[in-house]
């Protein structure tokens, strides 16, 4: 499951329905990472593009990855504004014993960061400011560069 | 024909151009000045697949996307 | 903060409360760790029995630790019966890093596992049989045992 | 006289003895062979604080507690 949502997330409804969706399900571990805009450097919120073909991608990958360790993961991601202290990100972890979830959930969030298509803007004085300075490189980047 | 996409902050619209390879894309992107960081910086997929590989043979129609250092959660 | 409930939690209403009380504090993550019965071997759910002095100098302790780091940690646990598919326990770590969360939820949940003076029961036909197999011995066990 | 508490699982009534060390209260302990076990498999703590040698000196009113193995969760 991953579910895009124009705006910050509503985090209580997402992860009271989450887990009583996986409920009979038997999962002895349920692992979510909820990230949440700070106030730092004089922002008013961040701004999220999303290129969701990739990001879909990218996630039946991470399903199929779970599924063989007999666990689940979910995903919930904001497109757009979302203003300080409202959440943008939610990564969830499903799994019938500890370590394994454990484990994925920082596998996962890590991978997260480094590889979904998703790009972020400060939002300061209403302008929308690509935070260049905090963004990672897909691997890989600098395919098509001059070769020096 | 195939189609260059610019994806998030890039900010330039989709361009159709003329090319076999990943490197006639590569050759014909780096005659943009401003386009050279992006590029130096960038990922690349073909029809919505990351490629690791300038030797990817194009066919008419295809997409390829350029995908700037991403920052999700 | 350290929640003690007689029987199983109520998690959604438990994640909300402890989601919203900390929202206007800037924390970039927070991670909450669930932990519900399996239906396995035959059980019919598990009990606990909690000894809460040593329980609470363990926690405080850990509340000391986190907040050395900007975090902050907390936890809900049962005590009594908890039927197969109800939770018995949430620990969670909010953090204004994600590093540092990802790394202390994993580190609290393993350290609460080995040293929570909390004891296990299996629910089977009725009866409550300590779960002596699955059950870990404190550091320091057997100090009054015969030097052999 | 010093109070033992047996906790969780052992399922014993407290007991009131003499004890002037955890030395003491080994040796007394060890005499009841179905205790045995548990003592081989249980922390110990004075007055609600874990402790990790024999040697401390018990004062009048002391409480030792004995924690089998533990599974929260």
């Amino acid at each position: 499951m991953l579910e895009l949502y124009s705006g910050a997330l509503d985090v209580p409804t997402i992860l009271k329905r989450w887990y009583e969706e996986e409920s009979p399900n038997n999962y002895g571990a349920y692992i979510p990472f909820i990230g949440t805009v700070r106030a730092e450097d004089g922002i008013e919120g961040l701004s999220f593009d999303i290129y969701e073909p990739i990001l879909k991608s990218w996630f039946v990958a991470w399903e199929e990855k779970a599924a063989k360790m007999g666990a689940k993961v979910v995903m919930a991601h904001s497109i757009g504004d979302v203003m300080v202290h409202e959440s943008s990100y939610i990564a969830a972890v499903f799994s019938p014993k500890r370590r394994v979830a454990l484990e994925l959930i920082d596998e996962y969030v890590e991978d997260f960061k480094a590889s979904a298509p998703i790009w972020k803007y400060d939002i300061i004085g209403g302008e929308r400011i690509y935070a260049k300075e905090r963004s990672t490189q897909i691997k890989g980047s600098g395919l098509l560069g001059v070769k020096i | 024909m195939v189609r260059i996409e610019f994806l998030g902050p890039i900010q330039r619209e989709s361009l159709e151009i003329e090319a076999h390879t990943l490197g006639d894309v590569a050759d014909i992107l780096n005659q943009d000045q401003e386009l050279k960081e992006w590029i130096a910086t960038s990922a690349v997929a073909v029809n919505d697949t990351l490629v690791s590989s300038l030797d990817v043979v194009l066919k008419d129609g295809d997409k390829i996307s350029l995908l700037p250092p991403v920052c999700g959660g």
